[in-house]
């Protein structure tokens, strides 16, 4: 019995899991917390998440270029792990700023709302860092249960649950294609283990042609793909987006999703290395039809939070070029984009958080009519956070598709960077047409002055300085990129 | 001698039915029990293939994947019937309102 | 012999996933998945998995399947009109075979070669399942176990957030 | 010696400056306003004759005075430079003295009329971008000039721009004038290229280009001779600025300008700039038999055209700019059959006698203006029809018009008749000539006499027929009007006897032809390089001279036989060939035939450019493409139909599709 | 203080930018005001390179400034690298030069959110300025898109009643083209790169100009370059976005966009598409040239039709522009010098004529040439100013018009474009044409609107804004030496150099011939 402890302990490492024990640790405290604090008080759980933010990002940074490893090969705490703990981190943080007068006004000052999303956060940080398919797993189911429930968080409103429900059943439909995929892999080689499972396959040609493995590998990537929303795994996404709590939805698009990159992301490198060419292959596909769709069908839209969502599934076909491109540029430029995404898109839900009204039935075009004029900081922030999203420098997003697209011409996917480049000009239609309402187009019901709550325009600032760094000095961002990938 | 393939059979036909569960009944909780029905077949692969290779991985798996079915149920039946409260009802085909 | 009560089990498990997906009523349905569950447990146990045959019945049957049950009754559903589908039965059950069809190919075609592990039927006989498995929870998959556990913190606050009716 | 030559054109260019920047706010007053414009220019003329006179003692005879460089990119070299010899040097002496003259003019005649001040103005730009043409050393500094004549004359022409038609005329001068700058910007690139990059000769300078023109004698394009199409090139540039055929609707037009500037531009100086272009590059002409007979046979053409045309105009102003389109058409003649000295001579004679008679038929319709005026009559005080018996009322005008009709239908010692009898004479003796080049000369030498006695008779003869209410009222005018009348008179008789043909001269006793002489330098180059030469016995000459005499009288006679013994024969001409006569007084329909063949064909193209092709086509096939996107964006977006299993089937579709594609290959 | 003048020069608008963002909302005067000060500033910074002789003596590059900007690993380095030399020296000045007038012309045409405007006025200039100094590719695309943005919002705001079309398809068609050329930058860079060039010389012009990129990659590189460019100058047929653009912007935004925007196109040919693919240029030639003289017809003929005086100016800057890139392709001294010289008087007279046309649009707010009519009667300094303006357009001897298009004509003469110069000769005609018709119909005959009986003469600001440009309409007229002298070296620099790489791959191809040919007779 002693010695199964020994064995036990001998494998724990918590500095490997540190980041992700900090916020479950000050998730719980905060859920204890609010059981002494009466119903709807919610500003000292925003300040508490904050400090836990704020403490774990202190020690993902210290951690950085010492990576840890334990619980053997469960989790692996690399500068990978690293950067996208970052990601997250910023991401949550943005997220828990705009929300707490966003969740007052909406009739919901829940203060579990805030454990939840630091939960989803450690379990983006488990899928980011984990090693061991189990890991992977659970952390993703941890991620996801959490995000159904902020999707739903709204009980009282129908498209709230709607959107809850939806992404429940399409998620857990997808977990199922996931997890039978995992289940080929570990039947072909026997292990769940990425590292193991990586030379495994390497070692044994004969298993690059078994259809198990293969079908392994695409049912494995069906779930991720579900999650990063490219087409045809895409659909949930828009009404997701758009029935989710507005901040919810910004959280979505930057933190989860690039979560789902990571784990995707590590799993290919580590375990199916042996096999680019065939998934780099799969990914141009779909890399080409999620930016077209994406894109396309933005153009149609009126509601600007539904055409973000859609803007947003057609990066996540910018970012999969990153991933086919398959160099050292391509991946890191994929991180960089991924953080240069959390900034401008969750600024600009952010924004779309300030702007709506109780019920948010005025985030179409018609009602950002003359917007810019009647509240000028929240106009130029959208302004600067759309250019973003077009790619026009100098802002985050021209820097981060710079980077993509160098690494497909690197890898010589000269056609995979026009087409790309052929769907920012489209996605420059719809963009700019939020802005021809918000400056071109006179105001059509008179906005009252009202003033900003200082969080979410904290929030904003720091989305701005963020856009604004990443797209005037991206060097520094990208060199830690570059450190980051394997 | 009944191989692991037999097994993996009869999971694969579960599955797919699973899946033509999904895709036919409108009952959302009827939908959840087909999802459950697919990952109770992964289970059945899971062990199958951990017998076979002789490896305690594949039941842990399932193990956790036990878990997650019980967490994924009690999230989505509280879902469930709060989105009853609001629309009368578990149809899918009235979860309409967010389209297009 | 063996192989026979295996094809019966598995016709069972069959028919009875079928009764799941057919039966109007979701009662009828859920206690079709609760027979389904029970012929996996068979099969588990046939593969010397005693221990998660028990957690199979415990936890399905016993839980899950009475917590869906529970709510059905809560909702009392009536049985769905089986007038209009969503998209035809006839898409769904192209693409659900697509599905079998792929199964079945790769499971005939493709091969199971996975690194043999040392734990043999023997060995389960002898050392215990239960214990085997205990082993390799608490020193391999300790972590695993631990986010186990958040994620289940995680669904019960979820669910008291949700299903709770006032603020 | 020559480095002062800058000041011919400077007088006039600031002249124009004072008047154009300080004349309306600052000076007002009209004396002084005429004063500086017609002191600019006569300041110049005085510099002219300086150097004329420098110029005549000197031996060598061609100065340059470089200014400044002008444009200088690699091995195209421009300078701001100026080029005296005996050709300029003429040309000067006519442009300033017949200048300084009008000037002296238009200060009466512009009496009273606001923007006396742009008047004179543009009128000295006018002098100061002849003198750049006439003194430029190299074909862009003329170029200079060629287009500022064509833009003073567009600003004269368009000077009462509140007149719909002088507006119109105005621009159809330009534009025509344009067409003509086409032809002489090719000519130029094509002897500049072909000079350098086959000879290595990159100039646009004209005395190099004269020294090195036999290099290209060689040289082919287009399967013709590079001089030939040169030459053709710029003879098209000729045609445009001195209103030969096709290109010369725009000068009778032009007479919307105030007769003054008839006089000065669309008689004297500015048309003839073709002719003395011709002149400057006579050696590329010579040595192009071809262009020369062209240019020959157009002037010929144009001459009897002109003259047709002039049979029937009623307007006093429009008859004499038909005698002038046909006048510049015996120049033509002259430079094509080779008689260069001949040409510049008529142009010099031309200018005296042709701005005489704008001058006096402008002092008439002064006259004829004020009188209808006075009375409150508003018919056509340019309308030979209103006129007649004038000769009582102001004799000086009628003196001098009458002298100037004489010198114009080449009587004998007349200036006219020295000029004009050369030319006929090279016509048809010139190696470069023909007998349908001089027949049709002479012809329309006849008709030159009938109809210029015709305009004559019916302004000063005869009854008259002015609205009585008018009649008492006309009187001669001033002295600043008849002055130049006067004096433009006298040049127009003996301006003549400068240019005495030989056979003439050897008879009165050796008086040598100075002109001929003087001009040697430029033009004998080329005329002995290329055998080009009248030869025939003085016999021939004589008779010729007698003919052409006996043609002109017969023109006068018959003029005199219809409109002085027997008035009404015109009227039954007319009654009895009506078809013609109508087409007559409608020029030929040129105009129309141009307005329907050139201008509606390009504005219809226009419009089928803009709304044909690029808002419909281009613009259409962009916005189509957007369209398409967002009718593709409106379809595709129907794929998310809200419904949980529409979702989950792509789902299943898709997966199977990605499955499938993998283990099947 | 020399070392960092381009700096300087470039980034002061940014520090007024700032500036003006904090001035209160209301003060329009002082905004104008401030604004004014500030470009007058920058022009007085980019002063002395006007007068200094360096650029007579030397062809290279000076006053370059070179600071590592972005470098990541061994991907990629962007440098921080500028200078100037003859070709991009007077486009520069011509930028600061307008940009005060263009302020100026605002003083009573802009009244609504005027802090905006001016604020976007000066992020343009440092945008252009950047543009024209950067000698690094990948900064030049950065400057490139960042001039889009302000003249984007410029239209849509303060422009026209179509404005929002127009500003959407302004932005699409440029932003469009740029995009390919985005994908040629990078894929030049790795050919640079995999060709050894040391990766910290980053997107180096000049470094790129070096490889010898092989003929069908040039093919596709140029296509790229050249497309965008070609949009952006505008050439046939992709011109559209121009009368759009024009006709809705603002006075000042035309301005800007005509005088200055414009010549990013064909500035991006010299300074980079012909340079760096002097093979596929050699290819392209005889289409473009094509394209250009069709534009020079093309243009004139529509903007014969118009009866919209904006479109009108706006048509003729397509046929302006078709000289310009004609003279480029001639690809000699004379052609080219003539192409950089008709750029900055297209800047002057065309900048002049959307002045003026602002000024009746300001007093009658019409442009339509039907409104008006013997306006010369009215305003007489007006129609002497419109005058001039307009025969300096058509390019009268003594204008500026003049020494460019005759360059041109005769460098293109010179040049296997012959032909083409006989057609594009024809353009002096048509602009004769379409520009007096126009002023005819505008100044001449007698005022049939009593609207316009009343109309005031030009103010004195007004005179004070166009004297300047009058006055280069005549000093490139009549001495155009002051600017040739100095464009002259450059240009004869990169000649040389395209002529020699165009004249090896020519060797080689007639090897391949020949032995191809030998093979044949074998």
């Amino acid at each position: 019995m002693e010695n199964l402890v020994q064995i036990a302990l001998q494998n724990v490492n918590m500095a490997a899991i540190l980041p992700s024990l900090i916020l479950t640790c000050f998730g719980m405290g905060l859920l204890l917390i609010n059981v002494f604090l009466p119903r709807g008080t919610t500003r000292h759980a925003v300040w508490i998440s904050l400090i836990g933010l704020v403490v774990t990002g202190f020690f993902v940074f210290t951690g950085w270029g010492h990576p840890q490893y334990g619980f053997n090969d469960a989790v692996a705490l690399d500068n990978y792990a690293a950067f996208f703990n970052i990601i997250f981190l910023f991401a949550a943080g943005l997220t828990i700023l705009m929300s707490d007068d966003y969740l007052h006004r909406e009739g919901y000052p829940v203060s579990e709302y805030y454990p939840l999303i630091l939960f989803t956060t450690a379990g983006a940080m488990w899928m980011a860092s984990g090693t061991d398919m189990m890991t992977i797993f659970l952390g993703l189911e941890v991620m996801s249960v959490s995000l159904y429930v902020l999707a739903g968080f709204f009980r009282g409103q129908v498209r709230s649950n709607e959107a809850g429900l939806k992404y429940f059943l399409l998620g857990a439909f997808s977990t199922g294609f996931l997890l039978y995929g995992m289940a080929l892999i570990y039947g072909v080689t026997g292990s769940t283990k990425l590292t193991e499972i990586g030379i495994y396959l390497n070692a044994h040609a004969s298993l690059l042609d078994n259809p198990m493995t293969l079908a392994g590998l695409v049912l494995l990537s069906i779930g991720f793909l579900f999650k990063i929303a490219a087409v045809p795994f895409h659909m949930w996404t828009p009404d997701v987006y758009e029935g989710a709590p507005t901040p919810i939805a910004a959280f979505m698009s930057a933190g989860p999703k690039a979560a789902a990159f990571a784990a995707f992301l590590r799993i290919m490198e580590y375990c199916f290395f042996s096999l680019k060419p065939e998934w780099t292959a799969m990914l141009w596909v779909l890399a080409v039809l999620t930016m077209v769709v994406g894109n396309v069908i933005a153009i149609s839209q009126t509601n600007i939070k539904r055409m973000l969502a859609y803007s947003s599934i057609a990066h996540a076909g910018y970012a999969l070029v990153g991933m086919v491109a398959a160099n050292e540029i391509g991946y890191s430029g994929l991180l960089f984009y991924m953080l240069a995404y959390t900034f401008m898109n969750i600024g600009a839900f952010a924004v779309l958080v300030l702007a709506g009204k109780k019920g948010e039935d005025n985030l179409t075009l018609e009602g950002f009519s003359g917007f810019g004029f009647k509240r000028p900081f929240l106009g130029v922030a959208m302004t600067i956070f759309l250019f973003s999203l077009m790619g026009l420098p100098p802002s985050a997003g021209f820097s981060g598709k710079f980077f993509i697209f160098a690494g497909a011409v690197e890898a010589g996917y000269i056609w995979l960077a026009v087409i790309g480049v052929l769907n920012s000009a489209v996605s420059l239609y719809y963009y700019l047409r939020v802005m021809v309402y918000m400056y071109f187009r006179d105001p059509v019901e008179d906005y009252a002055w009202v003033s900003l709550p200082a969080a979410a325009v904290i929030s904003i600032v720091i989305a701005l300085l963020g856009v604004l760094y990443l797209g005037i000095i991206p060097g520094d961002v990208m060199e830690l990129a570059k450190l980051a990938i394997f | 001698m009944i191989s692991v393939y037999h097994y993996m059979t009869v999971a694969g036909i579960l599955f797919a039915m699973g899946t033509y569960g999904v895709l036919t009944r409108r009952n959302a909780i009827v939908i959840f029990m087909c999802i459950e029905l697919m990952l109770n077949s992964v289970n059945l692969t899971f062990i199958a293939l951990s017998n076979h290779l002789q490896s305690m991985d594949g039941q842990i798996f399932v193990f956790f994947v036990m878990t997650v079915a019980a967490a994924e149920a009690a999230v989505g039946l509280a879902l469930m019937i709060t989105f009853y409260r609001n629309r009368e009802s578990i149809d899918v085909d009235d979860m309409n309102l967010l389209k297009l | 012999m063996e192989i026979i009560f295996f094809y019966l089990v598995a016709l069972v498990a069959v028919v009875s996933g079928f009764l799941v997906i057919r039966c109007q009523s979701p009662v009828n349905s859920a206690l079709g998945l609760v027979n389904t569950f029970f012929c996996l447990a068979i099969f588990y146990v046939m593969l010397h998995a005693p221990f998660m045959a028990a957690v199979q019945i415990m936890v399905y049957a016993g839980a899950i399947i009475v917590l869906i049950l529970f709510v059905i009754m809560l909702l009392n559903l009536g049985t769905e009109s089986r007038k209009r589908y969503t998209n035809g039965i006839v898409w769904s059950s192209i693409a659900s075979l697509l599905i079998l069809f792929n199964v079945i190919y790769f499971i005939k075609r493709g091969r199971v070669t996975g690194a043999e592990g040392d734990i043999t039927n023997f060995m389960v006989e002898s050392v215990g399942h239960t214990e085997l498995i205990g082993t390799a929870m608490f020193t391999e998959f300790l972590l695993p176990f631990e986010i186990a556990s958040v994620l289940l913190l995680v669904a019960i606050v979820g669910a008291v957030v949700l299903a709770k009716r006032e603020v | 010696m020559y480095d002062k030559l800058w000041l011919i054109p400077f007088f006039p260019l600031l002249g124009s400056i004072i008047n154009g920047l300080l004349g309306k706010r600052f000076i007002k007053n009209e004396k002084v306003i005429g004063a500086i414009g017609t002191g600019a220019v006569f300041l110049s003329f005085l510099v002219s004759c300086k150097y004329f006179i420098q110029l005549l003692g000197d031996t060598v005879k061609s100065h340059e005075n470089i200014v400044a460089s002008w444009i200088s990119v690699g091995n195209l070299q421009v300078d701001w430079g100026f080029l005296l010899d005996p050709l300029s040097a003429l040309m000067l002496m006519v442009v300033c003295g017949v200048g300084s003259l009008i000037h002296l003019y238009s200060i009466g005649y512009m009496h009273g009329e606001e923007g006396y001040y742009r008047y004179f103005s543009y009128l000295n730009l006018f002098v100061f971008s002849m003198l750049m043409l006439v003194l430029g050393n190299n074909a862009l500094v003329m170029f200079v000039g060629w287009e500022g004549v064509g833009l003073c004359s567009y600003l004269l022409i368009g000077y009462y721009f509140e007149k719909q038609s002088a507006g119109d005329a105005a621009k159809k001068a330009f534009v025509m004038n344009r067409v003509g700058d086409f032809g002489f910007l090719l000519g130029l690139f094509l002897i500049y290229w072909t000079l350098g990059s086959n000879h290595g000769v990159w100039t646009i300078n004209f005395v190099e280009i004269t020294a090195n023109a036999h290099l290209l004698s060689g040289d082919m394009i287009l399967g013709a001779g590079v001089t030939t199409v040169a030459t053709l090139c710029f003879f098209l540039g000729a045609t445009g600025k001195s209103a030969q055929l096709p290109l010369f609707t725009w000068l009778p037009d032009a007479m919307e300008g105030p007769t003054p500037v008839s006089a000065l531009i669309h008689a004297a100086t500015m048309v003839t700039a073709g002719v003395y272009m011709i002149g400057r590059m006579n050696v590329l002409f010579a040595m192009s038999p071809t262009t020369m007979f062209v240019v020959a046979m157009v002037g010929a053409l144009t001459a009897i055209f002109a003259a047709t045309i002039g049979f029937a105009q009623n307007d006093i102003k429009r008859v004499l700019a038909y005698s002038t389109v046909s006048q510049l058409g015996f120049m033509f003649i002259a430079m094509g059959v080779g008689a260069f000295t001949a040409g510049i001579f008529h142009l010099m004679t031309h200018a005296f006698f042709k701005a005489c008679l704008f001058l006096g038929s402008g002092s008439v319709i002064h006259a004829m203006h004020h009188a209808l005026h006075h009375a409150h009559v508003d018919d056509d005080a340019q309308d030979m029809r209103n006129m007649g018996g004038l000769r009582k009322k102001m004799p000086i005008t009628w003196a001098t018009f009458g002298i100037s009709c004489l010198a114009i239908s080449g009587l004998p010692f007349f200036s006219g008749f020295f000029s004009k009898d050369e030319i006929l004479w090279w016509a048809f003796a010139s190696t470069r000539g023909s007998m349908l080049v001089w027949g049709i000369a002479v012809i329309a030498a006849f008709m030159t006499a009938f109809y210029m006695f015709r305009c004559l008779y019916m302004t000063f003869y005869g009854e008259q027929r002015t609205n009585p209410k008018a009649k008492d009222h006309i009187h001669e005018s001033p002295w600043v009007i008849t002055l130049p009348l006067v004096v433009l008179a006298f040049l127009a008789t003996v301006g003549g006897l400068i240019g005495i043909p030989h056979v003439l001269g050897n008879l009165l006793g050796h008086i040598p032809n100075k002109l001929e002489h003087f001009l040697a330098p430029v033009f004998e180059h080329s005329q002995k390089l290329y055998q080009i030469e009248a030869h025939g016995t003085a016999a021939t000459e004589f008779g010729l001279m007698g003919f052409s005499v006996v043609i002109a009288l017969a023109g006068i006679a018959l003029a005199t036989v219809m409109y002085i013994k027997n008035p009404e024969l015109p009227g039954r001409f007319t009654a009895k060939f009506s078809q013609l006569h109508r087409v007559v007084f409608n020029k030929w329909y040129v105009d129309e035939a141009y307005d329907a063949l050139f201008v509606n064909t390009t504005k219809k193209l226009g419009i089928f450019c803009w709304r044909g092709f690029d808002v419909n086509v281009i613009d259409g096939i962009v916005n189509g493409v957007a369209k398409l996107v967002g009718v593709l964006a409106a379809t595709l977006r129907h794929t998310q139909t809200g419904l949980f299993q529409n979702y989950a089937l792509t789902m299943v579709l898709g997966t199977v599709v990605m499955v499938a594609i993998f283990i099947l290959n | 203080m020399n070392d960092h003048l381009l700096s300087l020069m470039t980034f002061f608008p940014l520090v007024g930018m700032l500036i003006v963002l904090f001035l209160p909302r209301e003060a329009d005067r002082l905004i104008k005001t401030v604004t004014l000060i500030v470009t007058i500033i920058v022009f007085i910074i980019s002063l002395p390179l006007a007068f200094d002789d360096v650029f007579i003596n030397s062809s290279a590059m000076h006053y370059t400034e070179f600071a590592n900007w972005i470098s990541i690993g061994q991907y990629f380095q962007m440098n921080y690298n500028i200078g100037i030399d003859g070709i991009s020296l007077w486009l520069v000045l011509l930028t600061t030069f307008i940009m005060p007038i263009a302020i100026l012309s605002t003083w009573h045409a802009i009244d609504k959110n005027t802090k905006g405007f001016m604020a976007l006025a000066l992020l343009l200039e440092t945008g252009m300025l950047g543009a024209f100094i950067s000698l690094d590719l990948f900064l030049f695309y950065i400057f490139w898109e960042l001039m889009l943005v302000p003249m984007y919002f410029m239209i849509g705001i303060w422009g026209g009643k179509n404005r929002i079309y127009a500003a959407v398809k302004f932005f699409l068609f440029t932003a469009v083209g740029s995009l390919l050329m985005l994908v040629a930058i990078i894929y030049v860079y790795y050919f640079s790169v995999k060709a050894g060039v040391p990766f910290e010389n980053g997107f180096s012009v000049a470094h790129f100009a070096q490889l010898d990129i092989p003929a069908h990659l040039q093919t596709w590189l140029f296509a790229a370059f050249a497309f965008s460019f070609a949009i952006k100058v505008p050439m046939f047929p992709v011109h559209t976005w121009l009368p759009d653009a024009h006709t809705e912007a603002p006075t000042a935004g035309s301005v800007i966009l005509a005088a200055i925007l414009l010549k990013m196109g064909t500035y991006g040919y010299v300074r980079f598409a012909i340079p760096l693919f002097p093979v596929a240029t050699m290819q392209f030639t005889p289409f473009l040239a094509f394209l250009a003289v069709v534009g020079i017809i093309y243009g004139a003929l529509v903007a014969m039709m118009q009866d919209d005086v904006k479109k009108l100016v706006a048509y003729s800057s397509v046929s302006h522009l078709g000289f310009v890139m004609l003279g480029v392709f001639a690809m000699n001294l004379q052609g080219l010098s003539g192409g950089m010289l008709q750029m900055i008087n297209h800047g002057i007279s065309t900048g002049a004529l959307f002045l003026i046309v602002g000024f009746i649009y300001e007093r009658r707010h019409t442009r339509l040439i039907i409104e008006f009519g013997g306006l010369s009667k009215v305003m007489p300094v007006f129609a002497v100013i419109f005058m001039i303006v307009t025969f300096s357009s058509i390019g009268l001897p003594g204008t500026n018009g003049f020494v460019g298009e005759f360059l041109i004509l005769v460098g293109a003469f010179e040049s296997e474009l012959r032909i083409f110069a006989v057609f594009a000769t024809t353009g002096v005609i048509l602009a004769a044409v379409y520009m007096l018709w126009m002023f005819q119909r505008v100044m001449m005959g007698k005022v049939t609107n009593p609207k316009n009986e009343k109309l005031k003469d030009m103010s004195a600001r007004e005179v004070a804004i166009m004297m300047p440009l009058l006055i280069f309409i005549f000093w490139i007229g009549i001495y155009p030496n002051t600017f040739l002298d100095k464009m002259n070296p450059a240009l004869e620099n990169m000649i040389k150099q395209v002529k020699g790489k165009q004249h090896i791959a020519m060797m080689a191809e007639d090897k391949d011939q020949t032995v191809t040919h030998i093979t044949v007779n074998d």
